[in-house]
């Protein structure tokens, strides 16, 4: 199971790649920076004059070509191969930009965008299932298994992984279907029915094939595989993608997150969980009460990932 | 317990003369609500009342020393039902609570009272006007705390509101800027700290390897460019001495074995960096201590003392 | 299970002495998620309240036709159709309270405790105990919903069903997110609390 | 094999039958639904222009929408405005034009489009459209979508809506303009800053400081970071008599926008957004209507 | 004398306390009336008794006899009659089966005439250490021939004496290295003999130079080409006297959990078992007495006594002019591995080093709270095991899963117990644990 999981990052940094290598040539990296700044690096050192000179850019948001922003100085830095961009007033930075420089390569302008990158954009989607918005700790979903499976860190561990994968594969699943049927045919209001459907189709499948492959395996992490069913969020996933119309890199990146923030989540609960046992809870609060009350602890802590920016 | 707190009074008395009179008020509600919230919690929960072990007062001084000097005398309260009742009683009482109880008490005041916790900060006294702040005053001036003023308005603006060179080293060491109440006073929280380290109370490891992480990271990542970020004011401004000597090093909340202290301690350092960098908060060391606290016992697990000698062919 | 229940009896154990929220622990999402205000709190709990009646009379009335073997994947294609309707119904009729509860209408379909009165009981008994059996039941997620929310709501924004009755917001907290699990864990253990006392107190009657 | 059949038997027949009670319900709720997409979208503009439904908008009061393209054929980029020529009136099959201007506002060309007055408002319909009448190996892309809102034929009011970055994640809002830019209202529609603090850019007391600010004072808007002074807050919230609200309305109706306590960033936000929203605008708006009076085309606002 | 040698793992450093004692010579006390003879003086089976009630013995008379498995005789410390077979107080189990004997004030001491050794072979010489009912003296009474006849397997090449004394206030050692260096040089010897061995290492704490001094002036006179005996100074740590850590201390070798010391090659004995040795092969002297160390604040004349195994407790008291009013709690043994005793009828045994009458000031009677997590027992368990998680398993009554933490490797040195700011009983913990864990 850990190969295929391998596999499968594997891939999905294959897939990443067209992304990193967005822009044109000449330009190696864009982004913003502050509320009116723009920070252009180039793959290699650009005449200082042309690029220093303000009045040779031509900024404008893309949505408006007929709107040309202000720009009140442009500076090199990184030794010649940068250069940050000051406008006079502060940059819409949800919106993209164009950025036109003249003569910089001789003849003509190069053109391109800025936008926020759309790696960081895939990036904050993982980060974000994760830690920022834990599925569990911030959006509360999957508490029943959550809580069910938390008592010991090794049925923790089973159950995460068994849950990352399978949720991986049903997203995967549900994306497409979302994709190529329900939207085609108008059919959005079954979206329900064929995702939960799916999901069961995915259990059964990995029930199938890991009985048959590796049945060692199965005898450890078989017994998880009814008890994903029973957890919203791996409903959740896909409605999730469906309301927000995600592409297939973002539904991956969607459900690698809400996978590890529930392996996470379900890891560090058992652990101190484990800890729990042994300590002196007063009667009324034994089992779940208590588990509650750890878990708001918890979520309080994941406050402290609120509002995080990383890209 | 009562040598830390002993510890923690130079910082409080330093910040009277910093923040004025209402500092001591504020902690003295602080250790009074602590002490009865845990004496009332022992007692319904039927067990000896040990208000006596001094842990609870120190609860109520690091609730207090988190919090902005010029909040109203309710908070501390509040904070401390947070923290003696459900973040430590209710878990089975000292020695089982997850989260640091005073940090789990601030966490529940900054969700609470997000307004009065985030801009109830007041300028530092220069007069010796301790009492200039009580009643009506506090409410007419706010100020901002070195990280606030560095993460919304830039380093320009930092270097025109609190200068720069040794003057700014100095003023922010002896702690004269504005913060919460314990946390401004670089030199008294060290001088406490150094104290206990050589009585042996607590050792170099987590704090340490905290103040370094922060250190390091700051200066790699915390200026315009890689590496030119200034790791000394990083470590000077807000609240990562404080945190690292009295918060992180909380022996309940912390890992008990060196090599898992030292991975501790650079978790809480990278996770305030990146709470300060690229989170919400100006301020990232409380969050970055409750994020790595359930991870100590996992550390511990993973990292046991050396045994004397296994067994021959390895244990059972 | 005896076959012979009242309704009260029916209604009574939904309610109070297998609670699904309290009690049973089941289906702690919503419980925890959006119950931030009682207005919430009662628009889920009456969504489920339907699915679970519709779902427990539709199974109750096609038992026998159910094949044992296929018997979840039914139970799940009912309840699936049902929280479509109920979809349909909130998103076409109430769009405002609809986006209030975002998806977790949708996730009605993961509930455990619906599934689980399905399979308890109605795939084994008369359409009419089956039907009181959902009410109770529901009523049971209403009822827990709607105290949740009644002290979230009155603790973080001091009103009640939106209307101002402290005047201030007293603890923002308890709208927060993290708040949810406190409430729900506290109360949890109040209701232990007095099972056990209201129990000790009849041990020393008789 | 008999158990197989069965089952399989069954399971098709519980499927077709959930398939019915699904499509039927989704026929009976479709149109509902449909139409109550966009009820609270136009509840909120109403609201903006101060109707209500105790106080309901005079059948003399129009909205026109506005939908803003940008239509790009090799390196040449044109501004398109697909705006109402007929009556404008809801209901009423509308005949609309698509007016393309160069980048320094001259006109290209004036295009009639065939399109449904309610389907004009369906995302799709409304792209196919354009798409039809801009003609091939052109790449259209929809910009914005804007209301100008007359009554017995005179203008009286813009609506736009926008998005700009917030302190977490963005901040969508709808503002309402009089005729001379100066703003009427403004209504945050999503956002997802912290409650407590940036969260509260959707109160009263914030939101209502936008309110009558002329376009002059609005193109330099600033944040001051000072508390909000008491009846200045009492006006905002709308306690107090109305005489004296006007009045201290009108005092401060220059002023800078007072930041909300521990969240300066998100009221920064908030005013920058606004700010550069409105001068977009202001200056489309102007370069629109100078085209449409020389070029004399009818429209309807 | 080379740099300081000690075992690098953990440790504490308990206030030493010696001082009390440390001067004062070896002082042999009266015999009182009647001795209470505990029948189970050592690991293994408890003896059998030899004698019948009335029945009159000699000093030396064999009155116990070990029948079946490990154990060794027992011999009658002085000359009396048989009294009675009844139930003795013991510090550790409570009661025990035990011999009573009425003292017969009147017969002539006896007295064991030196011999020369040299003529037997190893298997004689294990007879009389057998005979002689010599067990280990330094604390756990293992039989000492057996130790001495290490399994065919096992390459012994060092023998290593104990003279650590690690434990606070205990100076009994202190006082046999001084004043009878020659005769554990002398029983060093014969060991070395009956292992076929050439070499012995006696390690003696630095907090005791005269002993040091003496003790390298015996061994230097006492070494031969075919048996090196040397002296060598360690640092003062406790649990140093730890036959684990002083092997580490003394060879660097470490011995595997559950396995003996001849394992590694090396064997352990006391200075003071030495000494025992060397008296029951020399002279033929069983081992019937007993030097000890009485101290602690709460006794009015601290001494080490030589003392005849069955003197109760309170006659010790009574012979040293009796306790003093802030007595506040009595301990048979050292303080940190020692056992409380309530009833001061309990007789010494031959493992008995010390009885300490220890007042308020000299121990901690706070109640012991909740562990806190600190770590300070980790740092100071020499075994590297955790005792804060065994204590909490233990009182969350889950003993049984203690064995995962190393339970049976702990000699309960009662670092932890010092060391613990909670002031948490760990060692009845472990021992509870060691209980329950092996079930």
């Amino acid at each position: 199971m850990r190969m295929k999981l391998r596999q499968l990052i594997l891939l999905a940094f294959v897939l990443l790649l067209p992304g990193v290598l967005q822009a044109a040539d000449l330009i190696k990296k864009t982004s913003f920076s502050g509320t009116n700044e723009m920070k252009v690096l180039f793959t290699g050192k650009v005449n200082a004059a042309i690029a220093g000179d303000a009045s040779r850019y031509t900024v404008y948001e893309e949505n408006d070509p007929d709107i040309k922003l202000a720009l009140a100085a442009a500076t090199i830095t990184d030794e010649g191969r940068g250069v940050t961009l000051k406008f006079a007033e502060p940059l819409n930075s949800a919106n993209t930009h164009v950025v036109s420089i003249r003569n910089l390569n001789g003849e003509g302008a190069v053109d391109f965008k800025v936008s926020k990158s759309y790696l960081g954009y895939l990036l904050s989607i993982l980060i974000s299932a994760m830690l920022i918005n834990n599925f569990v700790f911030t959006k509360y979903l999957g508490l029943c298994v959550f809580f069910g499976t938390s008592k010991r860190k090794s049925t923790a561990k089973g159950m995460g992984v068994v849950f990352t994968i399978v949720m991986l594969v049903s997203a995967s699943m549900s994306w497409f279907f979302y994709q190529y049927i329900l939207i085609p045919f108008n059919l959005n209001f079954l979206q329900i029915v064929v995702f939960i459907g799916l999901v069961s189709l995915t259990v059964q499948a990995v029930d199938t094939i890991l009985r048959k492959v590796n049945p060692v395996l199965f005898n450890s992490f078989g017994v998880f595989l009814v008890l994903v069913i029973a957890n919203c969020i791996i409903i959740a996933v896909p409605l999730i993608l469906a309301n927000n119309n995600y592409n297939y890199l973002e539904t991956f990146m969607l459900a690698l997150g809400a996978g590890g923030g529930f392996l996470l989540a379900l890891y560090l609960m058992s652990s101190v969980r484990e800890r729990l046992e042994i300590a002196m809870i007063p009667a009324s609060f034994k089992g779940l009460p208590i588990a509650f009350i750890v878990a708001g602890q918890f979520a309080m802590a994941f406050l402290g990932f609120s509002g995080l920016k990383l890209f | 317990m009562w040598t830390v707190l002993a510890c923690l009074m130079p910082p409080l008395i330093l910040s009277v003369f910093i923040f004025g009179i209402q500092t001591l008020i504020i902690t003295a509600v602080s250790v009074i609500s602590c002490v009865l919230v845990e004496a009332v919690s022992q007692k319904a929960l039927g067990r000896p009342i040990t208000i006596r072990d001094g842990s609870a007062a120190l609860t109520g001084v690091l609730i207090a020393f988190v919090i902005p000097p010029g909040v109203s005398y309710l908070l501390p309260v509040l904070g401390a039902v947070m923290a003696i009742y459900i973040g430590k009683h209710l878990l089975g009482g000292i020695g089982y609570n997850i989260f640091n109880p005073a940090l789990l008490g601030r966490a529940f005041l900054l969700a609470t009272f997000p307004v009065a916790m985030t801009s109830a900060w007041l300028p530092p006294l220069h007069d010796l006007a301790i009492f200039s702040y009580l009643g009506s005053g506090v409410d007419a001036v706010t100020a901002a705390t070195p990280l606030a003023v560095m993460k919304e308005q830039g380093m320009a603006a930092f270097t025109q509101a609190f200068g720069s060179g040794a003057g700014l080293y100095t003023s922010f060491f002896l702690g004269w800027r504005p913060g919460c109440i314990g946390e401004t006073s670089g030199c008294m929280i060290v001088l406490g700290g150094l104290y206990m380290l050589y009585r042996g109370y607590i050792t170099w490891h987590i704090p340490v390897s905290v103040l370094g992480t922060i250190a390091l990271l700051s200066w790699i990542f915390g200026g315009e460019a890689l590496c030119s970020g200034d790791p000394l004011l990083a470590v000077l401004s807000g609240g990562a001495l404080l945190g690292a000597f009295y918060m992180a090093n909380d022996y309940v909340t912390s890992p008990t074995n060196k090599t898992s202290q030292l991975i501790y301690g650079v978790g809480i350092g990278a996770l305030t960096v990146l709470i300060r960098m690229k989170g919400g908060y100006p301020e990232g060391i409380c969050y970055a201590i409750l994020l790595m606290n359930p991870l100590s016992s996992v550390l511990d697990s993973f990292f046991k003392p050396k045994r004397f000698a296994p067994p021959v062919g390895g244990d059972k | 299970m005896t076959n012979t229940k009242s309704i009260g009896q029916l209604l009574s154990r939904g309610i109070l002495s297998e609670n699904p929220i309290f009690k049973l622990a089941l289906s702690m999402c919503p419980a925890v998620g959006i119950s931030t205000t009682v207005m919430n709190g009662v628009m889920l709990g009456v969504a489920v309240f339907f699915v679970q009646v519709f779902s427990s009379v539709t199974i109750s009335l096609f038992k026998d036709q159910i094949h044992p073997r296929i018997r979840i994947p039914s139970y799940t294609l009912t309840i699936a159709t049902w929280v479509t309707v109920i979809d349909l119904v909130l998103a076409a009729y109430m769009p405002g309270a609809y986006a209030k509860m975002g998806i977790f209408v949708k996730l009605i379909v993961a509930f455990a405790i619906i599934t689980m009165r399905l399979e308890m009981f109605a795939c084994k008994e008369k359409v009419k105990d089956s039907f009181w059996d959902g009410v109770g039941m529901g009523l049971g997620f209403l009822v827990g919903m709607v105290v949740i929310g009644f002290v979230r709501e009155l603790l973080g924004s001091g009103t009640v069903l939106g209307y101002d009755v402290l005047g201030f917001k007293p603890l923002l907290f308890f709208i927060l997110p993290c708040a949810g699990f406190f409430v729900v864990g506290l109360m949890m253990a109040f209701f232990n609390w007095i099972e056990v006392f209201y129990k000790q107190k009849r041990g020393v009657r008789s | 094999m008999k158990d197989i059949v069965s089952i399989v038997f069954r399971l098709t027949l519980t499927c077709l039958m959930a398939a019915t009670v699904m499509g039927v319900a989704f026929i009976v709720t479709n149109k509902a639904k449909k139409h109550n997409e966009h009820v609270r979208e136009e509840r909120t503009m109403y609201a903006l222009l101060g109707y209500s439904e105790a106080k309901p908008a005079p059948a003399s009061v129009v909205l026109h929408q506005i939908y803003r393209y940008i239509i790009t054929e090799g390196e040449v980029q044109f501004v398109s405005y697909l705006i109402p020529t007929g009556s404008g009136k809801p209901g009423v099959s509308n005949a609309y034009s698509l007016v393309s201007l160069d980048l320094q506002g001259k006109l290209v060309d004036q295009k009639p489009v065939a399109i449904d007055g309610e389907k004009i408002r369906g995302r799709e319909d409304r792209d196919k459209a354009v798409i039809a009448v801009a003609g091939s190996g052109k790449d259209v892309r929809f910009a914005d979508h804007t209301i100008i809102v007359t009554e017995n034929g005179k203008r009286i009011a813009y609506l736009l809506g926008g998005k700009f970055p917030g302190f977490k994640t963005f901040i969508g809002v709808m503002l309402a303009l009089d005729p001379q830019y100066t703003m009427v209202g403004m209504e945050i529609l999503e956002h997802e800053e912290d409650p407590g603090l940036g969260a509260e850019i959707e109160q009263d007391y914030f939101k209502n400081q936008f309110q009558g600010k002329a376009f002059s004072t609005l193109k330099g808007l600033k944040v001051v970071k000072e508390p909000l002074p008491a009846e200045y807050q009492q006006a905002l919230e709308g306690g107090i008599a109305e005489a004296d609200m006007a009045r201290i309305m009108e005092q401060y109706k220059e002023k800078d926008i007072y930041a909300l306590t521990g969240a300066t960033i998100s009221s920064r936000s908030v005013t920058d957004g606004v700010k550069g929203m409105v001068k977009k605008f202001a200056y489309r708006l102007d370069i629109l209507d100078k085209v449409l009076k020389e070029q004399q085309i009818a429209v309807s606002f | 004398m080379n740099s300081l040698l000690t075992f690098p793992l953990g440790g504490v450093h308990p206030p030493e306390a010696k001082g009390q004692t440390a001067g004062l010579a070896i002082e042999r006390m009266p015999v009182p009336d009647e001795l209470e003879i505990i029948l189970g003086q050592h690991i293994g089976a408890p003896c059998t008794p030899t004698v019948k009630k009335r029945d009159v013995v000699v000093e030396g008379a064999m009155i116990g006899e070990v029948q079946k498995g490990l154990g060794v005789p027992l011999h009658s410390p002085v000359a009396g009659t048989i009294k009675d077979f009844g139930m003795s107080a013991h510090p550790m189990r409570v009661t025990s089966p035990s011999i009573t004997i009425t003292v017969d004030h009147a017969a002539i001491p006896a007295t064991y005439p030196r011999n020369d050794w040299s003529t037997l072979t190893v298997a004689e010489l294990l007879g009389r250490v057998h005979d002689a009912g010599i067990v280990g003296i330094g604390g756990a009474g293992f039989p000492s021939h057996v130790k001495l006849k290490p399994p065919p397997d096992a390459k012994i090449d060092k023998l290593l004496l104990n003279g650590a004394e690690c434990e606070p206030y205990i100076t009994a050692d202190h006082r046999q290295m001084l004043e009878h260096a020659a005769d554990i040089v002398e029983g060093a010897k014969i060991i070395v003999k009956i292992l076929g061995i050439q070499e012995c290492i006696i390690g003696i704490e630095r907090n005791k130079p005269d002993a040091i001094q003496t003790m390298s002036e015996a061994a230097q006179a006492g070494s031969t080409a075919g048996c090196r005996i040397s002296v060598q100074a360690l640092q003062v740590k406790y649990p140093q006297g730890s036959e684990k850590q002083l092997i580490q201390a003394l060879t660097g070798r470490k011995v595997p959990s559950m396995a003996l010391p001849s394992t590694v090659g090396v064997v352990v004995h006391n200075v003071s078992t030495a000494r025992a040795i060397c008296d029951a092969v020399v002279g033929g002297k069983p081992l019937y007495e007993k030097v000890m160390t009485i101290s602690g604040g709460g006794i009015t004349r601290p001494a080490n006594l030589l003392v005849k195994v069955g003197t109760k407790a309170s006659d010790i008291v009574a012979y040293l002019g009796g306790v003093k009013p802030e007595l506040a709690k009595v301990i048979m043994g050292g303080p940190m591995m020692g056992f409380a005793v309530s009833n001061l009828d309990v007789p010494v045994t031959k493992t008995t080093s010390s009885i300490l009458f220890l007042t308020e000031k000299e121990i901690d009677t706070r109640p012991h709270s909740q562990c806190i997590r600190c770590g300070w027992c980790l740092e100071a368990c020499p075994m590297g095991l955790e005792p804060k998680e065994i204590g909490v398993f233990v009182e969350a009554n889950r003993a049984e899963d203690t064995a995962q933490f190393g339970v049976f490797d702990c000699f309960e040195c009662g670092s932890c117990a010092f060391i613990c700011p909670a002031k948490r009983p760990l060692v009845q913990f472990i021992r509870l644990a060691k209980m329950k864990a092996k079930r």
